[in-house]
């Protein structure tokens, strides 16, 4: 199980295939993996968006990460897992998160991806400035929600 | 007892703060505080409290050197 | 929107990487990613199983993924999508399937890609049939449900 | 009328067979083919069925040149 900051960029698919790779013992365990990437989009509320700053709270990102990645853990039988949030300066096209589960079934690891994925979102303490035009910076109000019913 | 205070994001910016270290005599909660360290400026709606990092409500009482922390609603992933 | 069957072994984080960087247009638009890749495992209802032959009806195989993911695409806002399916003979913690959803939102490509990996499960027609010692082969019986109340 | 019937997977090795071209006069379902094709054999349990690669339920008929399939529940994925 890893959580990881990054200040920069990174390749998500890259980060999957390296850490797959460490997984000593895990050769034809796993049976399921699920993965979410987010991603910077150029646009967002009716706006276009040029980029963003990510701060974050180092130290609580950290733990309230691993703290829902161990809720994961005791819900479903989650093999390993990865996740990355990047800080700082991001461009459009450039990737945010990065939540990847491995599991012996399916299901399992579809219900852990996205249950990390929705917990990051509403309890992860990151915060987004866009910058918009010449303009100073606006603070993304709230994030949205991830399942319709919720 | 002695704490440190830390403001996050849009609230660091509108305070013109991003930390404090203040010193109380007696029980204090979280909200109080906010009201020691803000005196001119209510206590946000929506705001969002952490002591040690951890989630906590603004009843919750402070020990001596906790970290208390408010920032707005987060806007990861 | 990709539907490829595979002969022969690939690396989907290779794959999803390669056909992103194909995906004209979609700079800055997509904000989320969902995939699924299914692995072979080393075991299967009880027993170490060493390889398995993926049989499949060529031509319906190709045909049902396409009506599957363009009833995904009914449903859900998809940007991209890509799903791959191998066939033939295959080694434990090889990959058998990849599904990859591209879409402005994460709820939708979670319940899309997710929706495709259901109905692949249930309706494309691929076929293992397991190694499992020096025997005969033996053809898995049904695949299992994905969701756990269904 | 000229039909092709396949079988795929435990049923084509059960009936030893993968093709078979079969000729009808008059209408003709899935299960009249199956009938034909295989007078000593049940339609098995749980056997699916195409025409034209198409999903279709065993009463469906048959028209010229169709390729009819019967194959047993799908594992891939």
């Amino acid at each position: 199980m890893a959580v990881v900051i990054v200040q920069g960029g990174f390749d998500p698919w890259q980060e999957i295939q390296g850490y797959q790779n460490t997984l000593d013992g895990m050769s034809g365990k796993f049976g399921a993996t699920s993965v979410f990437v987010g991603t910077m989009r150029d646009f967002n509320a009716g706006d276009p968006v040029k980029g963003m700053t990510l701060e974050h709270y180092p130290g609580m990102s950290e733990k309230q990460l691993e703290t829902i990645v161990a809720e994961a853990q005791q819900q479903w039988p989650v093999l390993d897992s990865l996740v990355m949030h990047r800080v700082g300066d991001i461009l459009p096209n450039e990737p945010i998160v990065l939540v990847a589960v491995w599991a012996s079934h399916r299901g399992d690891a579809f219900d852990a991806c996205r249950y990390i994925m929705e917990a990051l979102k509403s309890r992860a303490p990151f915060w987004k400035k866009e910058r918009l035009g010449s303009e100073d910076g606006r603070w993304v109000g709230e994030n949205t929600k991830g399942y319709k019913s919720v | 007892m002695s704490i440190k205070v830390r403001y996050f994001a849009s609230l660091k910016e509108s305070l013109g703060c991003s930390e404090d270290d203040l010193v109380f005599a007696g029980l204090v909660s979280v909200r109080d505080v906010w009201r020691y360290a803000n005196p001119q400026q209510p206590l946000p709606d929506n705001i969002l409290a952490a002591v040690n990092m951890e989630y906590v409500s603004l009843d919750c009482s402070i020990d001596d050197g906790d970290e208390v922390a408010f920032f707005p609603p987060v806007t990861g992933g």
